[in-house]
This record gives C-alpha cells, structure tokens and sequence, in this order.
C-alpha cells in the first residue's frame, strides 16, 4: 500500500464526528487548489504553525470588500494555493436554504475555487474557501447570476445575521428574518464599499435567548422583547404539573427575580417584577407565552476583546416597536453610525468609542434619554462632569 | 519577493501589487498600475488630487486617512470614489498612491 | 458584468410551504428525541426538524450529499443554525424515522437539542488564516469525537456551548461560551526593521497595542517593543505584517470556562481562565481534549439540574471550581488588565475550597 | 524637652474592671432596649453600654460633662464608638435606668443600637478644611433633627449608616455608605499663573487630575486646564494652592445609596449615586434632608427585615428604586470614569419601572 | 435683646440632637480662638463658601506630622483664628477612656488651644480643634507628659485603629486591640516620619462586620475570622425557634450561600459551603458562635476615590494565625510596604500601584501565592502574562 | 503676603515661612532660617548636601524627591535626616531648600 502523504491529518478521519479532514479528500480528488491545501495543512500539522502569508487585498470591480486574500508562505510546495482567497457569500437570511440554490452555489465554486467551503462562517456568511486571483471576477459574475451577492468585510457593516424567528419559534417576538433581510437590503452600500472606521455588526434575536449571540457579537443587538403580562394557559400549567416537571424547584426557584408563585395548583406572575429572562417559559412552552405587546431591545458595544477588551452589548433603547419599513430603526443605526464614523478613531469599535466619550456624551450624540434600565447600577464614582448649562455660569 | 516591470522600471511589489519600497514610487508607477485597477485610460486630474491627497496624508500622520475624510477634505462622495477607483479606495487608490499596504480590517 | 447589490436571495423563496403557511404564528415546540423537533402552529399544522451535526468545513459534494438527502425527505428544504449543525425541515411525520434512519448509515450524528452539547463554533486555524496560534477543525474534531454521546443524548444538567477561536481575535466569539478553547501566542513579536518602514503603518501599529508596549521610532520609521509589558495578543501583527508573533515552541491553547449568551435565569456573562496554557500537540490535542473533558464530567456530576457551567460555579464558588477540577489556581488566573480590580475579592466571603 | 514616639496610653488601663476580668470571653450579648447593650461572660458576668448620640465637634466642657455623668454611673469608664458615640459601661444593671434618666434630663438621645440609624459619620466642612464644598456639621445636625426617632427606636428593617464627606477626598469614607452626602463642587479651577509657578509642583499637579484634563506648560511653569474633561475633583487644588475650586454659586451636595462594609449577608459594596446635586442652603439645608429623608422612607416601606438600603435595591432593581423615590434618573447617573462599562446593562433583563 | 452674632448658625441650636453650635458656643465663653472660629463659621454659612486658606506645614520637634496647618483667609476679621493647627492625637485603643485620661487631655487643650475637639476623627484620632503656630511645641510637651501622643498625617503610617473586639464582643476573632496596639507601638516611626510615597492606613475589625470599615478605609485590613464549623448550641436554637425570630426566613433563607437547613427542629449547617458572613450568627448569638481554628483574613488597598477611584480591599492572605508578637503580621506588612515605597509614584496609594502594576506582580514582589480566594473570578480577557521562566526561550 | 528680614534682605514668604518667589533664594535664606526649624548654629556640609541634593532635584524634576529616594541618593537613614531637619524633610529641609510648599498628603 503506499505511504500517506498525510499521516497526521489521516488520524482526524478515525472517531464517529464527521471528518472536515475526508471532505478535504473528497475535494481534493477534483481540485488541485483543495489537494496542495491539504498538504500544506499536513505541514502546518508537522510544524505546528501556518503557513499562510499575512493578509491580501483583493477583490472585485465596484466592491470594497467581501472577498478575504490569502497567499501561501510556501508557494514552493504548494503552488496551487500559492493564491487561496476567500469569498464571503451573503447567505439567505436565517440560512434556510432550497436545494437548488445550494447546488447552484456548488456548482460556481467547483468551477472556480477549490470546491470547499464553511457552511458557515461565523458572522453568518457561506465562506467559499480559496480560489486564486483571477477567478474572483468571474466567480462573482457567475454568483450574482445564481442570485448570490457578496457579504461584507473590512470595515465596512458586516453581513447581518438573525435567528429562526417566526420561520419556526414560538417565542419569536419580532420578525428577525424580515428585520435583517430588510437592513441587510437597505445597508447594501454599507456592507459593500467600507466607510467606517472599523467594522460595524448587526445581529438579530427575535427573543431573550438570542440564539445568535447578538448581545456577545454584534457592535449594534436587535434583541426581541414583550411588554405586559406573559400569557398562561391554566390547562396545560396543570398538565406539566403532572408531568416530570417539578414547576416549584425547576421553574419558580430558578425565576431571577423570584416573582412566580406556585401553590400546586395556580401559578401566578407578579409581571411587574419579571424581567423576561425565558426560563420560565422556556420550561413551559405550552403553558406560557411572552406577552401581547411585542417589541425589541436595542443594545450595543458588543465585540470581542481586541483592543480595549471584550465587550456585551449594553442596552441604549429598553423598547421599541419594530414593524416594517423599520423607519425608526434605521434612523436609529444611521444616526449611531454617524456619531461613531464621526468620532471614531481607526478601528476603533462602537463600543470602544461610547467607552471612551462616555455613555452620556454618546447619548447626547444620537439623541436617546438616559434611563435606568441601561445600568445594572449608576455610578459608584464621583466624577461627575455637568453640562455647561447645568451650571450657574460666573459672569467674570 | 515578486518584481514587476512598469513603464521600463522594476519594482518590488508584494503578491497584491502593493509596492514594498515606498520611497521608489512616482506618477509613472500609478498610471501604470491604473488599468489592474479597472481605471480605464490615462489618469484625470480628479485620480491625481486624491492620490495626492493620500500621499501627502501618509506622509504627514504616517497612516492612511478613514473613508469619510477622504470624502469630506475632497468634496466627495463614496459613488464618486468608486467611480474613480472601482476596486475601492484600500485597495485601488492606496496601491495606486503607493501607501504601505492597509491590513487589519478585512 | 455583474449585477451588484442584489443582496442575497430573498429568504422567503427559501422556506418550506408549511413555514410560509404558518410564519410567525408558532403555538409550542417539543423536542421529540434529541435532535428532533416538532414545533405545533396554531392552525395545528406541525414542522418537524431533524438536526445533525456538520464538520463545517466541508466539501461540494458533501453539501450536494445533503441536498440529496433534503430532497428525497424534505421537498429540498433545509437549514444551517447558528452553530453550523444542518436542520432537515419537514411536513410529514412518516418520514422522520426513515430520514433519521438514512442519516445514521451515512453517519451523520442527529442530536445538539435541549441539554447536549451541541456542535462547536470554530473557526479557521491553519486551514485559511494569517494570525492563529492552533489549528481550528482539528482539536474540534478530536474533542467532539470524545464528546460525541453529549452530542447525541440530553443528559447533561442544561446545554454547553464550546467555541474555539484560533487566536485572540476571538473570531468563533468563544468569549461568552460555557467553554471555550482559545489558541494563544506567547512570544513577544521581534519587529522587522527592515521591512516595518514600508509595510506598516507606524501610529496604527503603536495605537494596536492593548498594553502601549510598543513605542514609534520615527526616525528609523520603525517601532520597538517593550517585552515585559507585552501579552503577545498579536493585534500589532495583525496591523504590521513585519512583527510575526506565531512559534510552535510556544503557542498553544487556553480553556474558558462560564460564559453564556442567553438572558435565560442569569444574565449573558464572559468566559474566565481555567487553564492558562496547554500544548498544541496535533493531530489529537490530547492534553487539551482531556482538559475538556473533565471540565465537563465534573460539571455533570455536580450541577443542578437547569445550570448553565457559569451559573453553576457561581453557585459553588471559584475556589470550589478549581478544587473539583484539580486545576491548578495561578497567578495568570488573576486579571491585569485595565478593570482587573473588578475581579478581586472585596469580602471576607469565601470557602476554603 | 518632651518625649517621643510613646504612643498612646495602653488601652488595658483603659478597661474598667469588668472587662479585665472577661476579656475576650464574652458568650452572648442582647439588647435591652435601644441603646441599651447587655453582653454576658462566660463567668456570668454582665457588662452594660448605654449608647448616647454626640455631636463629635465637641468642647473640652462637654467632654467634662460626660466625664462627671460617667465617674457618677460607671466609676469613671466610658469609650467611644467608630461611629462618634458614646458608650457609657457599666457593670451595675441597677444604674443603668437611673444613668439613662440623667442623659435624658440633659438631653443626650440614647440609640443608635440595633435597626436603627446611627449617628452620622462626618467630618470637617468650613469649620476646619481648605476643599470643602459644604459643611459638614450643619448638614449633619439638621439632618439628625429630622431622623431623630430613628437613632432612638429600632424599627427599621437594618441599620441605615449614613455619612457625609464635604469634598471628594471623601474623609468620611462615605463610599460605602447605605446613604452617603457628598459634597461636590462644579466650578473648574482657574490655574492662577502668577503663582502656580512659585507654589506647585507642575508634574504633580499634572498626575494629580483623575481625568487627564490638566497639562503642564512648562514654559510658563504653569499649567492649564482643558474644562471640558475637568469634572470639579478638586484634587488639583489639594496639591496645588493656585487652583482655587470653591465656588459658593456652583458648591452643593449629592446623595449616594446603598453601600455597606459589614459582610454580613452580601459583600460590602460601593455607594451610588442618587442625587447628582443639591444646593448648598444653610443653616439647614432643607434640600438634603428631604431627599434623605425620603429615601429613608421609601427603604422603610419597602425593604424586607434585615434587609440594608443597598440589599433591598439590588433585589428590586435600581430602575424600581427610581420609580419609587421619584428620583429623576438622568446621564450623570451613568459612569463614565474608568471602568463605566461595568455598570452598563449587557443583558434584556430590566423592569420597565 | 441683642441682635445675635449668629443668626445662622442659631438655628442649628434647634432640634433634639446635640448641637454643635452649642459647644462651639460653649468654648467660645472661655477661648478667644473659639469666639471667631464661631463668627468665621458664620461668615461661611452666610457666604456659602470656606474661610480657610490652602494648607499648612507646621509641626513638633522630631516628628514629620501629627499637626494640621490652617490659616484663616480673613485675619482681618478673625485674628484669633489666624493660625489654627489641629493636633491629632492617638487615641487609646478601642477609643476606651477612663476620665482622669478625658480630663488631662482637656486640661492641656484648654491651656493651648481652642477648648474644641473632635471626639473622634474619621481616622479614629482624638482632634484638638485650632491653635497657635507658639502653642504647638508646648501642647505637645504637656501632652506628652500627660501620657498622649501624636497621631499620623502626611505620607505617613496613619493612626491605626481597631474595633472593640475581645473588650467586649462575643464574636472576636482575633484581639484586635492588642494587634491594633501592638502594630501602633511597632510602628510609631513610620506614624511620626513620614517616609511613604502617601498615607498607610491600619484598620483591625475582629469579625467580618467589620465595625471600623477596615475593608473600605484602610490599605492594610485585618479581619477576624475562622476555620471549621460554626459552633451550635442546640437548646438556644429551640428557644428562639420559639421568639419572634423565624429561623427559616430570617436566618436560613438569607445565608447567602444557603448552606443551613432547619426542619424546625434541628439547624443544620453545611460548613464547606458557609462563607462565614455571620449573618446567622449576628440573629442568633446565644446559639451560633464562630468556629474554634480562629484567625484573620489580609485584605489590601482600601481607600477613598482620588486618584483612581475609591478601591475595597482585597484578601491576600485568607487565613493567618494571629499570635503575639505577631511578627509573620508585621513582617509581611514591612515587605509590603517596602515594595510600595520601592515601586510607587508620588501620592500613589498601595491599592492604585497594584492595580498599575498588576496583582501578579505584587504577589511576587511580597512572596504571597496566588489563590482562588483572592479573586471574585478568574480574569475574563485574554491578555495573559507569563513569566520568562514560563516559556521556552528560543536560542536565536 | 506676609515679608520676612533675613541677613538684610526682605523676602516674600507664606505664613509658614515658605519662600513665594523661588528665584529669590539664596544661601543667606537657609542660613537664616535655620534656628527656626530648630537647626542650631550654621548649616554643616551634610546639610548643604541635602539643601543642594533637594534643589538639584527640584530643578531637574519640578518635584520635591521622595523621602525613599532622599534617603538612597544621600546614603543616610531617617534617623539621620531627622538629626539634620529636626522638623522634617517637608517642613525643614524643603523650606530652606526653598522648594515650593509640600501640599497634599497631611
Ligand atoms: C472567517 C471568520 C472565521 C470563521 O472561520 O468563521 C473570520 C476570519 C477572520 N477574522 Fe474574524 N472572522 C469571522 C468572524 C468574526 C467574529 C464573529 C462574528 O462576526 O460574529 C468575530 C467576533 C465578533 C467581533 O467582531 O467582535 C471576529 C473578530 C475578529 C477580529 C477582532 C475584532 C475586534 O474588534 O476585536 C479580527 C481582527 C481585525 O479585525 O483586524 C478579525 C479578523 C479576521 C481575519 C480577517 C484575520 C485578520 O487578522 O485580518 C480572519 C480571516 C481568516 C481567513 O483567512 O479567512 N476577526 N471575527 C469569520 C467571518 C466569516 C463570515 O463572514 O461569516
Ligand atoms: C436553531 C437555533 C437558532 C438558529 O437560528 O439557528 C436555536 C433554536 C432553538 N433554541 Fe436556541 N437555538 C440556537 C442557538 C442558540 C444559542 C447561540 C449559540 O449557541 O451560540 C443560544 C445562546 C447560548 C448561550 O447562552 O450561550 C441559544 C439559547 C437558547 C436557550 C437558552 C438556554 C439557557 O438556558 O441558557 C433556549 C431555551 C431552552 O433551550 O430551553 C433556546 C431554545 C431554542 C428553541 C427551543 C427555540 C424554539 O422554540 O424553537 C430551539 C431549539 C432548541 C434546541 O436546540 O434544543 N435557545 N440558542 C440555534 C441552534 C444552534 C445549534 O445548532 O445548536
Ligand atoms: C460599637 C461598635 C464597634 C466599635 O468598636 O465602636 C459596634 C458594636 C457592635 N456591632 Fe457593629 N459596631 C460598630 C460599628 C459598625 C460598623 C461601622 C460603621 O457603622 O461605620 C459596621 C459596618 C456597617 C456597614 O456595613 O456599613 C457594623 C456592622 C455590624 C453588623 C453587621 C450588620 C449588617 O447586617 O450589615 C453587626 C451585626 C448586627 O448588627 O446584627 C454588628 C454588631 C455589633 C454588635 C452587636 C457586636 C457585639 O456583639 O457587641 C455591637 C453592638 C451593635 C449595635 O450597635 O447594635 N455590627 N458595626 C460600633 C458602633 C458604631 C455606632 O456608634 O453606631
Ligand atoms: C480630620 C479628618 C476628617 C475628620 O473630620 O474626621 C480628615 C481631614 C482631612 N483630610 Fe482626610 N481626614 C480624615 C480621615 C480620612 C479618611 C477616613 C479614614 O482614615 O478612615 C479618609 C478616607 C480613607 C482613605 O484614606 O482613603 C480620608 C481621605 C483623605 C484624602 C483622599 C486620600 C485618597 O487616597 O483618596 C485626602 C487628600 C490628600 O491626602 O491629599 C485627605 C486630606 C485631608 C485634609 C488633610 C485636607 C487636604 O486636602 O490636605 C483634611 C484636613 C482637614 C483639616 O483641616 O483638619 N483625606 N481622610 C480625618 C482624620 C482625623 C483623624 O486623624 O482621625
Ligand atoms: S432567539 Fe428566541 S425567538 Fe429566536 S430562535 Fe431563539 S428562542 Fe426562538
Ligand atoms: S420570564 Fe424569567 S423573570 Fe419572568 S417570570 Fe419567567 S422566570 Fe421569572
Ligand atoms: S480567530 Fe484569529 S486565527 Fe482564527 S480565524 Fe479569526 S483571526 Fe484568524
Ligand atoms: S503582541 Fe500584543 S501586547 Fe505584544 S506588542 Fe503586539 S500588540 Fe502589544
Ligand atoms: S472631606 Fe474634603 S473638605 Fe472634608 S475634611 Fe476631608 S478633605 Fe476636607
Ligand atoms: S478639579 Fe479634578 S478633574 Fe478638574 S482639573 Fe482639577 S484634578 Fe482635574
Ligand atoms: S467587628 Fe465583629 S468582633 Fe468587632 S465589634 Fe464588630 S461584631 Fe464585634
Ligand atoms: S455565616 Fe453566613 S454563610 Fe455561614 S452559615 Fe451563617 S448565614 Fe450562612
């Protein structure tokens, strides 16, 4: 038998968690780009380093971004990947996919990269991994043409991603589909040609439990919210009551607020003091449902820790409405963009930049009220700057 | 490390085209660079104020300017930048303008 | 030439007629079986999911293998969630079993749902980027190979979420994760004087430093690195190529533990240092599979039921944490950074271990 | 010529006899009534402290005053508290009444035991410091009028410590108050530049601005201030006499709520802050003693028994608190020193009042 | 009648409590001093400001503090009040008087000063209120031989202070006052020679109540507190079980660790979880008590907000014997501060050089272990330093 | 401001005896001052050490140095320089070194 060219890399093939490394040789059996990546790869494995060259600007005609360049170090070994850039695909919003978008995306990349890629990255978009530079004009024709466009990258707004919503959940309290496909449509420029002094992310969750870590990944967190009572369904509390569920000890001993009661028969909400945390009705899905007046929760800041560490996002508005064509809304972002592309030094986040000035500066700057619900608790310091107006001016 | 030949002279130029001996550049090295840079034809006065613009920022603060300075000291608009540079300022105008290759925020 | 800012396809042409029927007026959901969910509408109508686990980095063939499948099950509908597991959308109850039955002989794990562990949010490693410390698809594979039955059942006391981010750019966002895996630079970059001058940007380069370890020299259009204040983030490579920061020597990975996204009971919280560094030792990172693992077994055996890993050691106490795990407490663990103080004990509260 | 370094007088000739013989071996203490302690010894013995309120600025003749009233009741013994009581000790449980009618016959409030509010903790004001931007025993006094039932009952649902500093140096160690007055200044100090040179260290007065806002012009020996990150510390006046910062127009008071120090249940924590300002009104600064009073009434009505300022509004919420008090919530609330963003909200978790 | 001198301060003689002015009043029948300090007083409630010019250096032969210059900015009008000093005398441990003590301190102050005190200062410093810049050097030789000494000021070690501890408290852990009197003797150079980049702050509580703020004003903390099980007295538990205190509400249900259990019979404590907060020991002192391996916690840095904003202390060392001659105590604070006075800037106190310097760095520097106590949490950002020794150096 | 008489020559000092016009000073100023921070007779070399140590200091930092700092560069412990400057390195040493007012930390 001959010897495998990768030993190292042969080992990922053992264990039952499919292998990224038998889709490498699958792509490799086509594409020359996908078999000298592979042994680079095995290389890097050996060294225990990569082998990529820093950075590339590449892209196409018309775009700023959206395509990531990428060069080998050891174009002697590997010439095939001496090139390999990456291209950012907008996926569908929510990534629901019809097969035959699927294959049509398959079938541009066995054409012009090396027929891998990541379902998905993780801003969202399809990554389509490695092709050289000529091939990136004619792929993206090919894209468009199949319907595909490019997502964003540098520092532009990056690709907008959202949760499953109201395509499947029952908790969904905005239509986060709609919300990012309808920004993500309007911010086309944005995400296109950078303007911004960094790179700037939008996130979607259509409840609490953001189940696309908005409030831990995006400069600017749509997050759905209700107002109001939480509905409860009397039969089906008495159901879960004879169920499995112990609705004392796994429901309203683990409420945040402890405003539930239960006296094994009714369960009460004291919503005054519910924070709408989920887990509740998380538990009980059948029997309790977020309330009738739906909205959402702004927050922004969040990003990972480079520079000035990492930051969650912070709420700036408690509650707004969100019904299309989401005028507030994007008044809202244009007017934080414009503060921050104002101010901002270079690639300085959103969150680093409000960290800086200050949250009342920001505040001021965009034209939102201060109110409580955007602190865990106000200052404990007594540096405290007053407005000029705020202050009886000496006449001297 | 990759030469090209422009205009009769040779450069040292990264794999993206991004000169790597700053102090070699000249109006030739940009004019020739234009056409990879989907800029059609010679070079107007409009390419030249803002390459110029870039260069002297460069030389200045040692960085490259944001977008929206760029558009603002020129009295443009981003339409208009991509009309003049269509691979986009990073990487049109400042390879053309011979700045140390933008990194970082991809 | 092509048409620009078309955007992507419209998502509605993408969802399956029992979605467009029943958008937004969704009644309740079950989890049928682990990776199995049926969620009821109001008209009474039901959509079955059935997710199953993804290398993420995969192949044409491999996603024309799953549009296969999708076709022949699901009308050529499907999805990717969040954590890149693929979800098979359904109409027709009859065919769960048999689409199961057909991933399982193609050996796709069905699970993720309610408290496993579902798939690992990564990143790109070794396969693509410029600036990582480890690779991103391996020790995924090798730590989910050994975790495969939390994958696959829903036996722990509430869902882990792990991410892997190659480097400290945290592009898999493992900063909030139950637990995270983070490649980490430990050498000081040495600048190219050589190369500096022409490929970087001088106030940018300084100005990327988190610790203001790096100083301009104007004069020889180059900067200078102060060692002792640098914690080889790397963000000075990322914005000046002529500082190289990778070393097999020395890079490897970290653990975080704690983190969470949800607003459910607690609030979203970060991930903390459990253990500062472990070799990279490819291809089956064993020191840092078995770190994980036992992370996790001491989690299962001592969390309540509904605790998240973070809500859990709060619960207990960190002292508690290290003395259940064995892991050594250092002084890495205690933060130097700028709200460091933040994070020391202000109290006479706490447990002797 | 006299000696030095003697220290000061031993304590153990300090202890009355009582004491001596049970030192260290007290079993249980109980209170009698309000400012009324009994603490038993393990020999059975019993020591009593009646607890009286002082005004701590006080002359050599009330000190006399007290000396008589405690050689007549407790052969001569008496302390002090840390919070500027004074405890009378005795070892007579039948002089405790008569020891009590004799304070009240001279007006001396007996309390500050128990769930009560004790005396204020303060400091100088104009009577004594060169920063202040209040006094501190007028505040003190009108204030201490107005809660007078409270320092002599017990029916709060914790003890409410409160302490007032009249300058950001903070000599009352206000910070971690249940509620805290500050006094604060709002005036940017002008560097007088004919004689910040002859009576300032420049890099002193530099390093001495918490914001940054002060640079040194060492041409001119001066300094200058950039007033829009000067935010009225005053600390640039403490090291450098040519600042001047007072400014009676723009002086006044803010409260803080909700600190504490003991560990008891919850770790000691930070005051914060409720009223970025009120004016100075002497000689009874009504302004300050309704707000405070209203908090303190609020907390009344709405804490749970043992429940301190700062545990009850960390349980409903400061947004609730805000509501409550009618307090109006406004940016300067909102940290914006070092580590602001601590104390912003990363999560969806809020009450809407 | 005559018109009073001091319509404004007249009205705080109102009221039930003690009033200030009223003492004031009182020393000023006898002390010039007094007379204008009072007139001077009203000045500043009538022009809403201070009276008193910036600083002051004065002082006693031999001693580098312990005096409060102050200077009136209206001799003019005050002229008894043109110097007024306070002398800040250190205060019998524990603040306990016997009166012939009270009253010789009385006797010099009304020979040298003013007649007004502070009976006691925030540092715990018996304060002579106001005299002359001639009268300082014979006051202190009066109170010298009376048996009192100066306190701290200026970058000194500042008068430590402890609470009543073992002199009258079932809860004491440690001695406090024989600690807190012990360390004042040891150290009375560094009280009376300032030799510190700032002041040093000692404050000894004997439990975790924490009855002098030691944790939130002090650099250097000293908390009792103990090892091993909570000592229960089953009989008391019954009787209270049967006063007004509800054992499950009041005590149980808020121990913060929720580590006590009572079925209304017998409380059960689960010791390894108590964080000894004393709560429950605090309602039920007849039948709960400290357990017997007693000691203290260290905790460090405590200071009001300039510069850097207001700091708790941090714990150190958890537990430490504490046994005369304490030298383990004493020899750690000399190496403390012997690497604040080696690393510090000018007015920078112990707790902001740490924080400057990292916690990492500090413990090396004094030979500490880095332990779980130590910290609230392990640090959240990635910015981790290693010691050289840590990494392999590369041969290059 | 109050004015003082020293060896002839009238100066501008604080009620402390703090010299307010620093440039004023000169030798005479300390000497004359002396017997007021209890320095019996004339300055000895060791004090003109310190006095010259502490202006040199000033001079070149624009602060008063550390008592840590004074200490290490003279080679002498406090006991030493309380034996010079009975009132103190702040009150005795600075103020006939003719430094500025040591402020702050009292
Ligand atoms: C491809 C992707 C990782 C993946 O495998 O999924 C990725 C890859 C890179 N990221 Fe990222 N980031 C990716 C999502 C993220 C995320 C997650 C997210 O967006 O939700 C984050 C954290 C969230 C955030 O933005 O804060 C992230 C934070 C960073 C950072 C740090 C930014 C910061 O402000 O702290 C950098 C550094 C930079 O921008 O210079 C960075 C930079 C990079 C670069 C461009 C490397 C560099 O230094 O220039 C990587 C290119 C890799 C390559 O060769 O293809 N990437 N990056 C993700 C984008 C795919 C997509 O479009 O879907
Ligand atoms: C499909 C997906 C959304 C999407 O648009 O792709 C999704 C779908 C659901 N999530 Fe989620 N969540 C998804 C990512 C997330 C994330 C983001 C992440 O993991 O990076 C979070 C935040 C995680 C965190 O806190 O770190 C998330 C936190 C939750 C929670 C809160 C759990 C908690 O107690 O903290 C719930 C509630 C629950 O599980 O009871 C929830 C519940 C649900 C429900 C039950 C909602 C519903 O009624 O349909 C869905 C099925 C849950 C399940 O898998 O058991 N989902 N969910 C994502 C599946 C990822 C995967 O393949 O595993
Ligand atoms: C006399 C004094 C110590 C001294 O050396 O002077 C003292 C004495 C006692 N304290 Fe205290 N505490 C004294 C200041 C403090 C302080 C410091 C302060 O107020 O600035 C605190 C921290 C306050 C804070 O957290 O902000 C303090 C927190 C406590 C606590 C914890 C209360 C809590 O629930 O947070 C207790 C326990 C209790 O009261 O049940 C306590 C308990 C006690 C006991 C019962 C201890 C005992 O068994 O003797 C003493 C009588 C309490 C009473 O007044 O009801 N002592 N105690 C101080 C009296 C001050 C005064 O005149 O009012
Ligand atoms: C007298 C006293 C207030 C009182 O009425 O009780 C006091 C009075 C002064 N303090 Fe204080 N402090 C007094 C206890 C405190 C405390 C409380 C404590 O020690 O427990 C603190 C907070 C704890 C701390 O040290 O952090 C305190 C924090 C300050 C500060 C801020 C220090 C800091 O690091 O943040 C300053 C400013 C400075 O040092 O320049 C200061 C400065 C001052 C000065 C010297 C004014 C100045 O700027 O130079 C005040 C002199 C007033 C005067 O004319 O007599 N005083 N000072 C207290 C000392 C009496 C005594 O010896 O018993
Ligand atoms: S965030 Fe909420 S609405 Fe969206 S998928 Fe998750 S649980 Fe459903
Ligand atoms: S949503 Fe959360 S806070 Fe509200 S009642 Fe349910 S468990 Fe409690
Ligand atoms: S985490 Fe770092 S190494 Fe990994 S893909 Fe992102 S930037 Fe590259
Ligand atoms: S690696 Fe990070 S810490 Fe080190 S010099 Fe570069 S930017 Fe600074
Ligand atoms: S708080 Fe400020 S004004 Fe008041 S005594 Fe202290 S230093 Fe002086
Ligand atoms: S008052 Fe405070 S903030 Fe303003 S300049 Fe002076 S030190 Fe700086
Ligand atoms: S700190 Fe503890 S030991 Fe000291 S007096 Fe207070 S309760 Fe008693
Ligand atoms: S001391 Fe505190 S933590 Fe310990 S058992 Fe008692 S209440 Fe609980």
């Amino acid at each position: 038998m001959e010897k495998s060219k990768t030993p190292l890399l042969d080992e990922l093939e053992k264990g039952k968690w499919p292998s990224f490394v038998t889709d490498m040789k699958q792509a490799a059996q086509k594409s020359p780009m996908a078999e000298d990546l592979l042994s680079q790869l095995e290389l890097s494995y050996k060294d225990k380093i990569g082998h990529w060259k820093h950075g590339g600007i590449v892209g196409v005609k018309g775009y700023g971004g959206g395509v990531i360049g990428r060069y080998s170090d050891r174009p002697d070994l590997f010439p095939n990947v001496q090139a390999f850039h990456t291209m950012r695909i907008n996926h569908p919003t929510g990534w629901f996919y019809k097969t035959d978008a699927l294959r049509n995306l398959c079938d541009v990349w066995d054409k012009h990269g090396s027929g891998l890629t990541n379902m998905h990255g993780s801003t969202g978009d399809a990554i389509l991994l490695g092709t050289t530079t000529e091939h990136i004009q004619p792929c993206f024709d090919d894209l468009s043409a199949a319907g595909f466009d490019l997502g964003g990258s540098g520092s532009a707004l990056r690709t907008p991603s959202a949760c499953v919503g109201p395509g499947r959940c029952e908790w969904a309290c905005i239509d986060s589909l709609d919300v990012c496909y309808n920004l993500t449509m309007e911010f086309q420029d944005k995400i296109h040609r950078p303007m911004f002094p960094y790179k700037f992310k939008i996130k979607v969750s259509a409840c609490p439990n953001d189940c696309v870590a908005s409030i831990a990944r995006s400069d600017f967190s749509i997050i759905g919210t209700w107002k109001g009572k939480i509905l409860i369904n009397p039969a089906e509390v008495t159901a879960y009551a004879s169920s499995d569920l112990d609705i004392q000890k796994e429901v309203c001993d683990l409420c945040p607020t402890k405003c539930m009661e239960w006296d094994s028969k009714e369960l009460k909400i004291h919503d005054e003091d519910c924070t709408r945390c989920m887990h509740c009705i998380n538990l009980m899905p059948k029997a309790l449902r977020p309330g009738k007046e739906k909205g959402a929760t702004i927050l922004v800041g969040g990003k990972a820790p480079i520079v000035e560490g990492a930051l969650l996002s912070w709420v700036i508005v408690p509650f707004i409405k969100l019904e299309p064509p989401y005028t507030e809304l994007k008044e809202l972002i244009e007017r934080i963009q414009d503060w921050w592309d104002e101010n901002a030094k270079s690639r300085e986040r959103l969150g680093e930049l409000i960290k800086r000035l200050g949250m009342r500066v920001f505040l001021r700057g965009v034209g939102l009220p201060a109110v409580p619900q955007m602190v865990k608790a106000p200052r404990s310091n007594p540096y405290v700057f007053f407005w000029p107006e705020d202050i009886k001016q000496e006449v001297k | 490390m990759p030469q090209i030949e422009l205009a009769g002279k040779i450069y040292e130029v990264d794999e993206d085209g991004f000169l790597q001996e700053l102090d070699k550049w000249n109006e030739e090295f940009a004019q020739a660079y234009a056409h990879t840079e989907d800029i059609e034809g010679t070079l107007t006065d409009e390419h030249w104020k803002l390459i110029n613009y870039l260069r002297n920022y460069f030389q200045q603060f040692g960085i490259a300017p944001m977008v929206r300075k760029v558009c603002k000291d020129n009295g443009i608009d981003m339409k208009k930048l991509y009309e003049l540079f269509p691979t986009g300022p990073a990487k049109g105008a400042c390879k053309l303008a011979g700045l140390s290759k933008p990194t970082g925020c991809v | 030439m092509a048409k620009t800012d078309i955007g992507p396809p419209d998502y509605k042409t993408m969802l399956p007629p029992v979605i467009q029927r029943n958008y937004g007026k969704w009644l309740y959901h079950e989890i049928l079986k682990p990776g199995v969910l049926m969620h009821v509408a109001e008209s009474g109508e039901a959509l079955y999911t059935v997710r199953a686990g993804s290398p993420r980095l995969v192949s044409t063939d491999h996603i024309r293998e799953i549009c296969d499948i999708a076709e022949k099950y699901c009308d050529g509908y499907l999805r990717f969630t969040s954590r890149n597991n693929i979800e098979f959308l359904l109409d027709d109850k009859d065919k769960v079993e048999p689409l199961i039955a057909e991933l399982a002989s193609r050996n796709y794990p069905v699970g993720g749902t309610g408290h496993s562990i579902s798939n690992i949010v990564h990143t790109q490693g070794w396969v693509h980027c410029h600036t990582p410390a480890t690779d991103a698809s391996g020790p995924v594979k090798a730590l989910m190979d050994e975790i495969y039955d939390y994958f696959i059942t829903s036996t722990l006391p509430a869902h882990v979420r792990i991410a892997l981010a190659c480097c400290l750019n945290m592009c898999g966002a493992v900063h909030c994760s139950d637990i995270a895996i983070l490649g980490i630079h430990r050498t000081v970059p040495k600048p190219d004087n050589s190369r500096v001058p022409n490929m970087c940007e001088i106030p940018s380069t300084v100005a990327s430093c988190p610790t203001g370890a790096i100083r301009g020299d104007m004069k020889n259009k180059t900067v200078t690195v102060n060692d002792e204040k640098c914690m080889y983030c790397g963000n000075c490579y990322t914005v000046c190529p002529a500082m190289p920061i990778a070393d097999p020597e020395n890079d490897g990975i970290s653990i975080w533990v704690g983190g969470k996204v949800s607003n459910a009971r607690s609030a979203p919280k970060f991930s903390k240092l459990a253990i500062p560094f472990l070799p990279n030792n490819p291809p089956r990172w064993p020191e840092v599979v078995d770190a994980v693992k036992n992370i996790i077994e001491v989690y299962a055996s001592h969390a309540r039921k509904h605790e998240r890993v973070g809500e859990w050691i709060e619960r207990v106490g960190w002292e508690r944490f290290f003395s259940l795990t064995g892991i050594p407490f250092t002084d890495k663990h205690i933060d130097d950074f700028d709200m460091a103080t933040e994070t020391f004990r202000t109290s006479t509260q706490f447990k002797w271990r």
